[in-house]
């Protein structure tokens, strides 16, 4: 029974978890409930994966409703795998959470905080399992509101202001998602997934159509950030508390991309998006742009959190470049990005996380002499820096090869050296802080600092690990990206 | 297609354009938080007539079930925006609690006196 | 223990000795046991694969495939075989120096040194081994980064400025030029492997090789041609021993390495003699190699002239890669041995100059070889065998090097060679002959007053530069070995 | 507040009839227009109301907070356990025909019956602690 029901258990487990956990009372409760669910929604991820990858495509029909009537979820490798890069993040995150969200937020508000970090789970694994369009935005309106009030919780009072020009931004961004969903509608008179892409071919010359792809277009680049549209982002992370940055950096974004790649590639069709449209013509200068832009932008932060933010908005460049070139090797860079990328900066953001709480602060000056008092978490950062980078033996550089490899193929000089120059960019603003946490001596009135607790470094060591282990062994994840990659590009391997 | 012919035949869209944009520029260009709030409301609200009046049929009832078959409008867009509509209540609740809680910490609702006491970034 | 064994643990040793020494930290005595220990474990490793490789066989070992068709794997071929074994025997040599000089200068962070020092040999054997571009990569980029906290050791400003620069141009190189390199290599090729004559034979057009040799030579910042030398004598700030590390024992050496081994195995000798795309970089490296001549003439600072008189040393090495042909190949290998003997010899003299006098600048150093007789007298042997002049090793190197030339018909480069010996004796001779004939500056007596007569650095310091000088010597007489083990790369 | 007699009077002549008329657009809600959305804003409109005419403190001594999250909570778990009964009873997630063993049909109707019913309780406790929210906000 549950194999056959796993689908939906991946989402309605978080789901009721998230009323279930506001009864709890006492400091800890809410976070063993918390930690638990997600480890049981990583492993209902495994599982999906592990069954997609033998058996193919799952589809769920919700309350026996055959598709496309009701309301579908559909697993396919590409989802599989982002469902697996969400919960893994919560599984890992959560337990980190207790010494850290106790620190930083008030005791009477953690069973909802907890609440709230399951929503935004739950809307995050619906958004990405879903195969019905107007679920989808259901769940990326539930996902996104709990996650505007994660961000408020933070401790600076610039988290509020952060969080409502959130608000507005990604309302904007998921209204014109749904207008674009609406007038798909429209013109298919479907709303699920599969059965639009069946009918869309037909109405290719419809304007209507193009009126979607337009808002669509629009409102996923918004809710992705891509450059010029992120301006929300670097304040949304740089005040949310330490434990909700690395979530949603590792987490909402990817998911983001996910939308992108799902309506253009299986809804509205290669052929349609990229040769019809020349959607790549758009995205790819606009993703160097990113890449080079924010990569410089990041260099002249003076609060680490924030230079990491916009480093995010470039990687995000990264990811969409990949999309770009419309290739199996393009696209197999993208969809391992988005696991390496997520991987690396929740480590980073975790390892801040840990600076957070011993410092009190993550602006630059507080690093001074950090890397003989914090050993382990700066050695941390450092690696996870490293990854950033893009240096052999971390999953940056894995990703980094299949991008320029790509761009290559296509003989993109410039968009090749564009991604290389990203990286030494990244030298720049990685290095200051190492500098500062190495070789500066800490103030001599600084308090004494000690080294984080147990508790918070094994997760943050666990994506620092991971990012390291799947830069020297990449089968699994190049091999599933590339499945990814030509599921959704039509090609069968 | 006759262009003057879409004016009045197409007028519901017309509407929520106007709608959407009266919303979309009040966001832009009001400094005050709550109005922004207000704006974003407009602009969703611009939504969930696209959505309603894109299922109406011409001639239809309402979609209830009864014994003999009648011309009913497509209900499901209605169905739709229903749920749309909760969440937009709950976004413009979610964003007053914002701007309550950012008047209690800073003690106004006017962006720009905001960006004011924020130093640097 | 066959070769794949050997292989592994020549990684796994320093590895593993690395280990120890940071958890052997609180016992100094214990701690540096355990790195000489390591160091000797680790050359008596290297030197096992010796017969095998001189023999013909070229022992390998696969660790994981990293990605499709590129395995992180290892092959020891003769120029990798020379190159460990230069590397994995200095350290021994440099272990010892370093041990007095650390504590002869109360230096801090010791334990961190030799940490980072035995990790900077597990790359080094890593790129000497590597059995495919993408291998070699990894390890170069290993390189760099655990050589970074020794450049920055002291952690004053100037010790940040000199990382900055270290960091910035070996990272930027690397990753901007050399993986591009490398990523159009496989994209042309379809393998990264080394193979004997190539992989690139037919498979692109001859302007495109150039450009990608370009790419190769520039992206590989450590062989340190101008104009991206800047890192080297940036990174003079570093300890005396870490100089040796970067001057002889590994990076400058695996910078030039890689060159040699992309030129042989990447491109191969054949193709590039026979498209002549190499032409540029015989000019490019003639250039480098007189102009930091000049420049190290105008150094006064010991440590300075001696890393542009490296720079001038390594053009010799792209030269004889550039002239792409059998004795240009040959006297550039030698010339890793070579220089690295001597050059370790030199550093190792100016560091027990600034350990027992304190003084870096050349021209304090008037009269200063009447008291330290034994430390001048190596620093003229090093310094001869650098110049080349017998009966030091470092003439085979050039002699090997003037061959080549001749061979390639390039009257230009045999003048160019010339010239430079001639440089080469211009500014480092005087040197020993004005420590030892000239009278002693004022600076010095001022400080020096108090205790005339003999003081020379600690011991192992001594012991470290009387097995180097010897070397220099040895390896005049014995350049037979080195030949034998480099023949299989030009007898096709 | 004391002065306004006729309002005081009126909205409490008026409450319970909004709260019967919610409570038959909920259940009326399976045959004619109506649900539990609605219902749910409606049946918290008599607090709202009851609020507004006397006062928001005497309105949260009838609705206590702990009441309101109760309710809240309570209602997500109705609409959520149905669908988890549903898969227990071997069915897919919040398959209404399991929950009738001899017919479908009677499964439909209770299991929309339930799930509208968790809709409004939630619907109405939601609305009255949003407003109490906001109406209690700077005055206590």
């Amino acid at each position: 029974m549950i194999a056959h029901n796993l689908p939906a258990l991946q989402v309605v487990l978080p789901l009721i978890a998230a009323p279930l956990c506001l009864l709890l009372r006492g400091s800890n409760w809410p976070w063993a409930f918390a930690t638990l669910v997600s480890w049981a929604a990583f492993a209902i991820s495994v599982a999906l994966l592990s069954q997609v990858l033998d058996s193919g495509t799952i589809s769920y029909a919700m309350g026996g409703w055959a598709p496309p009537w009701g309301i579908e979820y559909r697993v396919d490798t590409v989802n599989a795998f982002v469902l697996l890069i969400v919960s893994a993040i919560g599984a890992v995150v959560l337990p980190y959470a207790r010494v850290s969200v106790g620190h930083e937020i008030p005791a009477e508000r953690h069973p909802a905080f907890f609440t709230a970090l399951l929503l935004s789970l739950t809307g995050l694994l619906g958004v990405t399992i879903t195969g019905d369009a107007f679920n989808l935005f259901v769940f990326l309106e539930i996902s996104s509101l709990s996650s505007y009030v994660l961000i408020a919780l933070g401790r600076d009072r610039r988290a509020l202001t952060a969080s409502l020009q959130y608000l507005i931004m990604g309302t904007i961004g998921a209204t014109f998602i749904v207008i674009g969903i609406g007038l798909l509608y429209m013109v298919t008179g479907t709303l699920n997934m599969a059965d639009l892409a069946a009918r869309i071919p037909a109405a290719v010359d419809s304007r209507t159509l193009l009126a979607a792809f337009a808002f669509l277009t629009v409102g996923t680049t918004l809710k992705l950030a891509l450059f010029p549209l992120h301006s929300w982002l670097p304040n949304a992370y740089a005040y949310a508390p330490s434990v909700v940055t690395g979530f949603l950096a590792a987490t909402a974004t990817k998911v983001s991309v996910y939308i992108l790649l799902r309506f253009f590639f299986s809804v509205l069709g290669t052929e349609y998006t990229f040769e019809r449209l020349t959607l790549e013509q758009l995205l790819i200068p606009l993703a160097a742009v990113a890449v080079l832009v924010c990569s410089t932008v990041a260099i002249y932060q003076n609060d680490v959190k924030r230079m990491l933010a916009y480093s995010s908005v470039a990687q995000i460049g990264y990811i969409i470049l990949g999309i770009g070139f419309v290739s199996t090797t393009g696209l197999t860079a993208a969809i391992v990005h988005l696991f390496n990328h997520a991987v690396m900066k929740g480590g980073l953001f975790l390892a801040l996380g840990c600076v957070m709480l011993r410092v009190g602060s993550v602006r630059l000056d507080a690093f001074a002499g950090l890397g003989r008092r914090m050993p382990l978490t700066m050695f941390a950062f450092v690696l996870g820096g490293l990854s950033l980078i893009g240096v052999p033996l971390t999953v940056g550089f894995i990703s980094k090869w299949y991008l320029v490899q790509a761009a290559l193929e296509q003989g993109a000089w410039i968009l090749a050296i564009v991604i290389l120059v990203g990286s030494l960019l990244a030298v720049i603003y990685i290095w200051r802080v190492v500098e500062v946490a190495y070789l500066r001596p800490p103030p001599a009135d600084a308090a004494p600092v000690s080294e984080a607790p147990l508790s918070m470094l094994i997760p943050t060591w666990i994506l620092i690990g991971a990012s390291i282990y799947f830069g020297i062994d990449t089968s699994l994840t190049v091999g599933i990206a590339r499945r990814a990659a030509e599921t959704l590009l039509g090609v069968t391997p | 297609m006759d262009i003057p012919a879409d004016i009045p035949g197409l007028y519901n869209y017309w509407i929520v354009v106007v709608l959407m944009m009266v919303g979309f520029y009040v966001v832009i260009s009001r400094t005050n938080l709550v109005k922004k709030i207000v704006g974003l409301n407009i602009f969703q609200t611009s939504v969930f007539i696209l959505y309603i009046s894109m299922g109406k049929v011409k001639g239809g009832t309402a979609p209830i079930l009864v014994d003999h078959p009648v011309t009913y409008s497509n209900p499901l867009p209605h169905v739709l925006i229903l749920t749309a509509i909760v969440v937009g209540v709950a976004t413009t609740a979610l964003g007053a609690a914002l701007i309550v809680r950012i008047k209690e910490a800073y003690g106004t609702v006017e962006e720009d006196e905001i960006q004011a006491m924020e130093p640097d970034e | 223990m066959s070769g794949a064994t050997a292989i592994i643990l020549t990684l796994a040793i320093p590895l593993i000795g690395a280990a120890l020494i940071a958890l052997c930290g609180r016992w100094p005595n214990l701690r540096e046991g355990v790195t000489l220990v390591t160091a000797v474990l680790l050359f008596l490793t290297v030197i096992s694969l010796v017969p095998e490789v001189a023999g013909g066989g070229r022992p390998s070992a696969k660790l994981i495939e990293m990605l499709p068709g590129i395995p992180l794997a290892f092959e020891v071929e003769p120029l990798g075989m020379l190159f460990g074994l230069v590397a994995s025997g200095l350290w021994i040599v440099n272990s010892i120096y370093s041990i007095g000089y650390m504590r002869g200068n109360d230096e801090a962070n010791q334990t961190r040194f030799y940490v980072c020092f035995a990790l900077a040999l597990a790359s080094t054997m890593g790129i000497a081994f590597a059995g495919n571009m993408m291998t070699l990569f990894v390890f170069y980029e290993a390189l760099t980064l655990s050589t970074y906290p020794l450049v920055t050791h002291k952690g004053d400003e100037a010790a940040k400025q000199g990382g900055r620069t270290y960091l910035g141009i070996l990272l930027s190189t690397s990753i901007g030029l050399l993986l591009l390199a490398i990523l159009w290599t496989w994209q042309v090729a379809g393998t990264l492997d080394f193979r004997p004559g190539g992989i690139l034979t037919g498979k692109m057009s001859d302007t495109a090789l150039a450009i990608l040799l370009f790419l190769y030579v520039y992206g590989v910042g450590k062989a340190a041609l101008m104009p991206i030398h800047r890192w080297l004598p940036a990174a003079m700030v570093a300890p005396t021993p870490v100089s040796a590390l970067l001057h002889a024992v590994a990076v400058v050496k695996a910078g030039v390495f890689t060159v040699l081994k992309v030129v042989v195995y990447i491109f191969g000798i054949d193709l590039l003699r026979d498209t002549g795309q190499s032409e540029w970089l015989m000019y490019v490296a003639a250039a480098s190699l007189i102009i930091a001549s000049l420049v190290a003439m105008t150094k006064d600072n010991l440590k300075a002239r001696l890393a542009y008189s490296t720079v001038s040393q390594l053009g010799y090495i792209v030269l004889g890669a550039a002239l792409a042909d059998s004795w240009g190949i040959v006297g550039g290998a030698m010339h890793i041995a070579m220089h690295a003997m001597g050059k370790i010899t030199l550093f190792f003299c100016a560091g027990a100059i600034y350990t027992a006098a304190h003084l870096t600048e050349i021209s304090d150093m008037r009269g200063l070889g009447r008291r330290m007789p034994f430390t001048f007298g190596a620093f003229l042997i090093g310094a001869l065998s650098i110049i080349g002049l017998p009966p030091f090793g470092g003439l085979w190197s050039k002699w090997y090097l003037a061959l080549g030339a001749l061979e390639a018909h390039q009257i230009a480069l045999v003048a160019v060679l010339m010239i430079s010996s001639l440089l080469n004796i211009a500014y480092l001779l005087p040197i020993p002959l004005r420590a030892f004939f000239a009278k002693s500056a004022e600076s010095v007596s001022a400080q020096a007053a108090p205790q005339q007569g003999i003081k020379e650095a600690p011991l192992p310091c001594l012991i470290a530069i009387g097995v180097t000088a010897l070397g220099c010597l040895a390896l005049f007489f014995y350049p037979t070995p080195i030949l034998q083990l480099l023949e299989p790369l030009v007898a096709r | 507040m004391r002065k306004h007699l006729v309002l005081r009077v009126v909205s409490k002549l008026l409450m319970p009839f909004i709260l019967l008329f919610a409570l038959y657009v909920q259940f009326h809600g399976d045959f004619g227009p109506g649900g539990g959305f609605q219902a749910g804003v409606i049946f918290g409109s008599t607090f709202i109301l009851y609020a507004l005419v006397y006062g928001v403190e005497t309105a949260r001594r009838v609705a206590r907070d702990w009441v309101l999250r109760l309710f809240m909570i309570t209602g997500v778990l109705i609409y959520i356990g149905v669908g988890y009964v549903a898969l227990f009873l071997g069915g897919p997630f919040l398959d209404y025909n399991t929950l009738s063993a001899h017919d479908p049909v009677h499964g439909q109707h209770l299991g929309i019956l339930l799930v509208e019913l968790g809709v409004g309780i939630t619907v109405a406790a939601t609305m009255v602690t949003i407003f109490f929210a906001f109406a209690s906000r700077g005055r206590g």
